[in-house]
């Protein structure tokens, strides 16, 4: 498995380094996570004076926490979120996998340009076409719903790529048993390479789930209503209305929109990296 | 777009055919010639695929240009083309040419740092058998977080007064700072934001790199004589890594180009234009001062930096990334 | 009565608990009309482009509120309704509190656009205590910048993270910067819509600034400022007096708040009014009917004491002041509220650069502001360069 | 049960020619195994049969009618494939059923949920399962239903394949290169197995392998292919003790046969590498030609002579009961072997000098172009070159 | 150059033993095979020995020098793997120099640039340059130095990995299943090549492999291991005739032993599916036994009679000059193979009855436990497990 594997451990001394290096370096990693947790457990007494202690004297958790839940609509944000990012994974899904598909197993005039279209959209950063999809967003009088936040994601270039990927490493002789078995080729994608690729799904799940929840720059600029907006723009607007105020509610609430996707992380954490191998880096 | 119609022409004939007889040959052969048919199923099954990618890739880039050179407004009915004008605004401008220089500047920290470190952390902690899966969670965690939300802790974390990076620094007696309002400072602050962000990125891919090497590679290495860590590392760990790191190289390249919630948040551009960078100095003229050529104008500088940046590295590549 | 639904937007969100209250108590006395608060943005430019944005894009509040320097690019886009056929069909408007004063601060052109919502003034405030620590003995707080410097220096000498004192460059359309300049009998715009800072006014303002800098070592976000100040880490905070309300929250009683107006060097000294107006951004008759009644509720006395108690800021309506049971008691009660209000006389608009670029202009001019506060710049070579900028943006 | 026929199929990848005019007949029933080096062409033929490709000429018939146009659902065709291609997320039972639910089922009787409500649906599904169960059980596979593809070994994906291939009782089944993917020990054993499949269903078989160890122990009939074209088509037996031409002979046999040139003396004597050989050959004296020996038709003799070649060991390999020898012979450029019965064999070590005889009539005569030179006696059985042709 | 000693070597992966208590010497100069299926610690023993793993017990001696704490570097021994696990990103050139430059260069002369400057790095890097392109010459791949080994062929891949191996003049190469990656055709030919190698170097060669022709073609002597366990080490052809387990039996030869249960009738008479056959055997009546006979050491017989197996033929394979008929046996229940002269016995078809003569002397006899029973001709050779031992 490893590229390391050896018959012999690392020496002693090395071991310690290593543990070392990574340790240092993991807890700088971890120290805004860390920091984001206990401010969200204070009083605002206890953050604003000068002094610190990861601990707080006062346990304030359950009024922050409350606070962040209920001053501003957080839970609306999160829904928002999920609704969002459900809605564009389940679309990209099913728009990018058939293409994915046709580029990977068929043969057909025009295979190459489309092939070249799909990279020229993995090449264009997304937010540069920002002010034309928002021309766009007005003109089919979207603006300001859930369907703004989500068309722009229909198609995601990096999927077809990702998916086409991995479909070229399926045999071709499966896709030729299912012909023979009597799949459509629509059949084909759905009922064999789709779960064949599953791996690939995983990561590319994780990979939009990700893009689309963390997104800050498009629900800035598409979405005004405050109950429309999903997490980070929430935050955001929290952020300004708190005015730096008070950082109890303002790190519970983050905490609150961090967490989803670090559990959900945690949980699929082989299968993103076997995705990544599979896919990514080919 | 027609293709989805056809395509579902194609499954009904089909269907049609299955309910009459099975596992039978049909006395007389479709009409339609197979080539024929396949490319009528395949641009069929690309059909809403190309449809997107014209209306939400191709479509807005034209669109882009056209902005970019005329004169149109929000609101506005017309256009009419002005050439280069905005072109010639934008690079005037000096709060542009700070932008552009301090995304050169944040590319230029970003990408060494997150790809050097990235590569040092994977190495590391493949090198060793425990708390693998530990070590790879924590690096990862920042590339999975809000981004936005992360900036506020980032904010708190280098607060001049209640922060903890200042309380730290004056207790061990070093100076303090005002990171974020310094304009000596908030570029570098946002880039070491930026390589913790996407440390973990180029860790992931180089530790699937340092998957795909064989074992094998490493016993012969072990045989020829090559058996310090060192050498083992020269000869075999970072040679087989050379096309990962390219490819590495490019995303997170892409990646620090686009930066904006950390100078959204934490920043908004300032002090001065000390930390503006393309993407916000383009959202800022095309959605709040609303200068849309201008923004415009921008966006089609940024796209081609991007783009010759990817297409140079590709070439760079040249052969070892096989896309067909 | 059909129910109607009006979408108002209004600015900064420490505004929002009085914002919901007002919409609270309108929608109980007229049931039928539902009122929608778009969040608020933080800055006056801002909400000027969010308005022009939502106009282009379909999407325009019913009612919006706009700073008294701005509203005239709502107004020269035609974006906004004028209220004058409206006022004329109030029978008793002479005596719903709205004083010439006050409704000219809504006009452009000749007629008026808007009520005003808010009205504050610049003012000083301090940490009494630490002040009192620094001053050895004397009680009052130094009238001129020299004495104010002086304290400054002070309390930043205390050292343990103290900073002596903050001024509000930041603000937005340069509102601060013209107080300093309207103080000194000078202005930031002229008449004619040109530059009214490249003068002696404008080089002494400015060199206050940079004394400002001088005496203390923190540049920082207004908000972090004010955390320090109400953290008790900052001794003097220069800035709108519509925050006295939250700095004494934020404080907490763990000292004691001072307030001072700012130094005078004139005799035809001046101060920008801040605050912004209520204008009516419908085209539909039916909500501007509804529209027209909330502008009315929110600048009249029971809206308006509200804004005053909370706040810090200057009643924009006249009952208010004159009736004990709005305002008279609260005022005896809390004279650090009257700082800003004894500057009424001397009160004058506030400019804004005129043409599509205002709020870039200002965002020039601040960064100008801004490298003097920081040292970064002379005075001098400071005014040089705004000029230049705010030249070429002004074509 | 059908009999195929394809007639003049040509096929061409780009400028490269993979299949120049193929035609050939297979009879109803019948085990007909395509056997040729890698890369010449066999899948792709296999591939037009089923019609996952589509020729550029010429056509196929299954039973007597034209499929050319048909998709591969409808040819009535079966494929096993080299690499199994069974679907990993399905389950054997669900392997094996997925033809027969395509087929039986139509579309919205498929649909995940909703179809299970359809009144039909449970009776053909059950149906199903019976069929599928038999079929498994009838490969020794029934236990093993419910598993997964990656949860089986080797030899049991092979069968569930076959599995998958023989539910729908198909008039023709096609397999590519079924076997080359098990190891030694089991390929011999499935080998067997599907000899006694075809035997037990009767239906008509296609086989393609590069293996002549298996294209001879199975088929009725051997069709060689050499570069996208039919060298031979005959009976496994014929094709090796009476090649028609010296690619197929090359071709055939293991170790490869030996080559050596000749030059006819007189009538009835051949000179090979300084010794007389008896054969009988009809052509003019001082003709060029190329003998094929075996290296079986070598035998060990005591000591030189006529007919006999002699040379010096090089190699020795121990094949069990058999040596194969590695010599020398004089004007010959590469080794010759050959196989001699270790008992006979016993003292022959690296470095001595070697007499073989060779048995005149199992000699294999060739052109030096390539062509088979049959004598007198076979003559009737193939075209034979005319002699005169022969240059000097 | 060197003897190897290998001592009750034992390893295991967590709970699953993988060697158990492996012992074996190899000579100055040997060519030992270790032979074994799939994931029977061939690989694990070899890694043991070039030091890559660590034993749990035992010791290796190379050159009568115990080497167990010692690195691979230390140990004089060379490996080629089975992917030949060349470095791809450096030249054929600098792959075969690798091992003489970790040798001869100091770490410091090693370093990229500054090592160039020093005065003793050119002159041995020169050195090392002339004795790679010699080894390179040798075999026949001086003009590939400068390509890298994605450009080469599996065959010259195969080449580089034997020069790198080479070139430092190891006292011992180990080979894991250096041919396997290779096609049928190019590993007859590199197989050869090996025996050519091993014959010119002359030093010690452990061979790793499953496959029993490369076993039984290269070594001076094959050790066959199943499970873990060294069976047996002996000569080809001994391992070939003279097994001394059952497992060893079953597991040489192509097609698989027959294996019979048979009775002592009496001694000389064993019963066997219904016959009497004239085996001498020291056994006392009414011991079961169990027969093995290889396919070949069956003989076309025309007719029944004592000491001839009758059966019905249930399938036939042609494997050039040779039949190998399957035929059933009463009391059998499993087919028994028979490896006939295809001219001797031309009239064979299926469901025929099947006459077939044993040799007696070609018989292997051994006890329903597996131990070789060894008849008392034999006896001086080897153990020989007493009869008594025999359960009935
Ligand atoms: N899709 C394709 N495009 C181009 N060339 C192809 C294609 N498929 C096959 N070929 C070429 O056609 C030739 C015949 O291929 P085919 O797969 O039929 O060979 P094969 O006889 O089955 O070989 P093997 O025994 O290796 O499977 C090969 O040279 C191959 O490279
Ligand atoms: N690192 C390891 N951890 C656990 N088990 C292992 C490890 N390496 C090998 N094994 C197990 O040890 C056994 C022997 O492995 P080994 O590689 O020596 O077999 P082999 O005889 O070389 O087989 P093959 O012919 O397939 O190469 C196998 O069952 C294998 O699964
Ligand atoms: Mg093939
Ligand atoms: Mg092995």
């Amino acid at each position: 498995m490893s590229a390391f594997k050896s018959a012999r451990r690392l020496s002693l001394p090395t071991t310690i380094l290593r543990h070392a290096v990574l340790l240092c370096t993991g807890a700088l990693i971890l120290a805004p996570f860390v920091w984001m947790v206990s401010l969200s457990i204070k009083p605002a007494s206890e953050i604003f004076r000068v002094s610190f202690s990861f601990w707080p004297e006062r346990f304030y958790g359950i009024e922050n926490y409350t606070k962040a839940l209920t001053e501003v609509p957080l839970p609306r944000y999160m829904g928002n979120g999920v609704l969002v990012c459900a809605i564009i994974l389940v679309l990209q899904i099913l728009v990018c996998t058939p293409c994915a598909y046709v580029l990977a197993k068929l043969r057909f005039p025009g295979r190459d340009l489309l092939f070249s279209m799909v990279l020229i959209g993995l090449l264009l950063p997304h937010q540069v076409l920002s002010l034309p999809l928002f021309i766009l967003s007005y003109q089919l009088d979207i603006l300001n719903t859930y369907a703004a936040l989500i068309f722009p994601y229909v198609i995601s270039p990096f999927g077809i790529f990702l998916f086409r990927q991995f479909f070229k490493t399926i045999p071709d002789d499966v896709v030729h048993a299912a012909r023979l078995d009597g799949l459509s080729e629509l059949a084909i994608v759905w009922r064999i390479m789709l779960p064949m690729a599953l791996p690939a799904l995983i990561a590319f799940s994780i990979f939009s789930v990700v893009g689309h929840w963390n997104d800050l720059f498009w629900p800035l600029i598409a979405v005004r209503d405050q109950s429309l907006m999903p997490p980070p723009l929430g935050i955001m607007v929290f952020k300004n209305e708190e005015a730096g105020n008070d950082y109890g509610p303002l790190m519970a609430a983050s905490t609150l929109v961090v967490m989803p996707l670090i559990i959900a992380f945690l949980a699929a954490q082989k299968w993103f990296v076997e995705g990544m191998t599979g896919g990514a880096v080919k | 777009m027609s293709e989805p119609l056809c395509l579902s022409g194609v499954r009904v004939e089909h269907s049609a055919i299955g309910g009459a007889r099975r596992a039978q040959i049909p006395a007389t052969p479709p009409a339609r010639a197979p080539a024929v048919a396949q490319t009528l199923v395949a641009w069929g099954l690309a059909g809403p695929a190309v449809f997107f990618l014209l209306v939400l890739f191709l479509l807005p880039v034209t669109g882009v240009f056209v902005i970019a050179l005329s004169d149109w407004q929000f609101g506005a009915r017309s256009l009419s083309f002005v050439g280069f004008a905005n072109f010639r605004e934008v690079f005037v401008d000096a709060g542009f040419r700070a932008s552009l220089l301090n995304s050169v500047v944040y590319v230029l920290i970003v990408v060494p740092g997150s790809v050097i470190l990235g590569l040092m952390i994977a190495v590391l902690i493949e090198s060793g058998r425990s708390l693998r899966s530990f070590y790879r969670a924590i690096h990862f965690l920042p590339f999975m977080a809000t981004l936005a939300a992360m900036a506020i802790a980032w904010e708190a974390l280098l607060h001049p007064t209640i922060g903890f990076v200042n309380q730290a620094l004056a207790v061990i007696g070093l100076p303090t700072a005002n990171w974020l309002r310094d304009e000596n400072t908030a570029l570098p602050v946002l880039a070491i934001i930026g390589i913790w962000q996407n440390l973990g990125y180029a860790m992931v891919l180089f530790l699937a790199g340092l998957k795909s090497i064989p074992q094998d590679l490493y016993d012969a290495a072990d045989v020829d004589g090559a058996d310090l860590w060192l050498d083992r590392l020269c000869i075999v760990t970072l040679p087989m890594l050379g096309p990962v790191s390219m490819f590495v190289v490019i995303v997170v390249a892409v990646r620090a180009f686009e930066p904006f919630d950390a100078v959204k948040v934490l920043t908004q551009g300032g002090p001065g234009h000390a930390s503006e960078m393309l993407l916000y100095t383009l959202y800022r003229e095309s959605f709040e001062y609303l200068r849309t050529g201008f923004g415009a104008a921008v966006a089609v500088v940024f796209l081609a930096i991007v783009v010759t940046l990817t297409l140079v590295q590709a070439r760079i590549m040249g052969n070892r990334v096989h896309y067909q | 009565e059909d129910r109607v639904t009006i979408r108002v937007s209004y600015v900064n969100s420490y505004m929002k608990p009085i914002q919901e209250e007002i919409a609270r108590r309108f929608s109980q006395m007229h049931p039928h009309i539902a009122v929608v608060l778009d969040s608020p943005v933080e800055a006056w430019g801002d909400q000027l482009q969010r308005t022009i944005l939502d106009s282009a894009t379909g999407n325009r509040p019913d009612v919006a509120e706009h700073a008294f320097n701005l509203f005239g690019e709502i107004v020269d886009r035609g974006l906004a309704q004028p209220l004058d056929s409206l006022i004329k069909q109030e029978e008793d408007w002479s005596s719903m509190g709205y004083s010439p004063a006050l409704t000219g601060l809504g006009v452009h052109h000749g007629e008026i656009w808007g009520l005003p919502f808010r009205i504050s003034t610049p003012i000083i405030f301090y940490n009494a205590d630490l002040v009192r620590s620094v001053s050895e003995g004397s009680s009052e707080f130094p009238s001129d910048w020299q004495g104010i410097l002086q304290v400054a220096k002070r309390i930043t000498a205390l050292g343990d993270q103290r900073a002596g004192i903050f001024f509000d460059y930041q603000a937005d359309g340069n509102w601060t910067f013209q107080a300093l300049l309207n103080l000194r009998g000078g202005q930031l715009v002229t008449s004619e819509g040109k530059i009214g800072f490249n003068n002696a006014e404008g080089l002494s303002a400015l060199a206050t600034l940079s004394e400002i800098g001088q005496s203390s070592t923190s540049d920082m976000p207004r908000e972090q400022a004010r955390q320090s100040f109400a953290a008790g880490v900052l001794g003097i905070y220069v800035g709108s007096s519509a925050q006295l309300g939250n700095l004494l929250r934020a404080s907490a009683n763990k000292f004691s708040i001072g307030t001072a107006p700012l130094p005078r060097s004139a005799s035809n000294a001046r101060l920008p009014a801040g605050g912004g107006i209520y204008m009516l951004t419908t085209r539909d008759p039916k909500k501007q009917a509804a529209a027209w009644e909330y502008i009315k509720f929110a600048t009249g006395p029971v809206a308006q004491t509200l804004v005053v108690e909370q706040t810090g800021m200057m009643p924009c309506n006249e009952l208010p002041a004159s009736d004990p049971s709005l305002l008279g008691k609260f005022y005896s009660k809390n004279p650090l509220y009257l700082t800003s209000l004894k500057e009424l006389p001397i009160v004058t608009s506030w400019t804004a650069f005129p043409g599509r670029n205002a709020v870039k202009i200002s965002d020039t001019i601040r960064e100008q502001l801004r490298a003097v506060v920081t040292l970064k710049t002379k005075p001098d070579v400071a005014l040089e360069a705004m000029t230049k900028d705010v030249e070429a943006l002004l074509k | 049960m059908a009999s195929v026929s394809i007639d003049g199929i040509q096929k061409n990848y780009g400028p490269t020619s993979v299949l120049r005019g193929v035609s050939l007949s297979i009879a109803d029933g019948e085990f007909l195994t395509l056997l040729g080096p890698s890369g010449c062409g066999k899948s792709t033929l296999l591939r037009i049969l089923a019609g996952l490709e589509v020729q550029d000429a010429g056509s196929v018939l299954i039973d007597k009618r034209a499929v050319d146009g048909l998709r591969p659902k409808w040819r009535d065709v079966a494929m096993v494939f080299q690499s199994y291609a069974l679907y990993p997320h399905m389950t054997v039972a669900s392997n094996m059923a997925l033809p027969l639910r395509m087929r039986r089922l139509s579309a919205v009787q498929r649909l995940p949920l909703v179809g299970r409500l359809l009144p039909e649906t449970a009776r053909i599904t059950a149906e199903i399962d019976v069929e599928v169960m038999r079929t498994a059980k009838s490969l020794g596979i029934g236990h093993l239903l419910a598993r997964k593809p990656g949860q089986l070994s080797g030899g049991q994906r092979q069968r569930v394949a076959v599995g998958r291939a023989m539910v729908r009782h198909p008039a023709v089944f096609l397999m590519d290169e079924p076997l080359s993917n098990l190891d030694a020990k089991l390929r011999v054993q499935m080998r067997a197995e599907i000899k006694e499949l075809h035997q037990r269903l009767g239906g008509t078989f296609v086989y393609v392998t590069h293996d002549q160890a298996e294209a001879m122990t199975l088929s009725d009939r051997v069709a060689v292919m050499v570069d996208g074209e039919l060298l031979q088509v005959a009976a496994p037996q014929d094709i090796y003790v009476d090649p028609d031409d010296r690619r197929v002979a090359e071709f055939i046999g293991s170790p490869k046969i030996n080559m050596l040139d000749g030059v006819v003396r007189e009538r009835g004597v051949v000179d090979v590498a300084g010794s007389a050989l008896a054969i009988e050959v009809d052509a003019i004296a001082g003709a060029h030609i190329t003998l094929g020996i075996r290296s079986e038709a070598f035998h060990f003799a005591d000591h030189g002579g006529p007919g006999v070649l002699t040379g010096s060991v090089r190699m020795i390999e121990h094949m069990g009961s058999d040596l194969l020898v590695h010599f020398d012979l004089a004007g010959v450029d590469h080794l010759v072997i050959a196989r001699l019965l270790a008992e006979r064999a016993p003292h022959i070590a690296v470095g001595q000098t070697l007499h073989v005889g060779v048995r005149p009539d199992r000699v294999l005569l060739f052109t030096r172009d390539g062509r088979r030179l049959r004598r007198e006696v076979e003559a009737g059985r193939a075209s034979v070159t005319p002699i005169r042709e022969i240059a000097r």
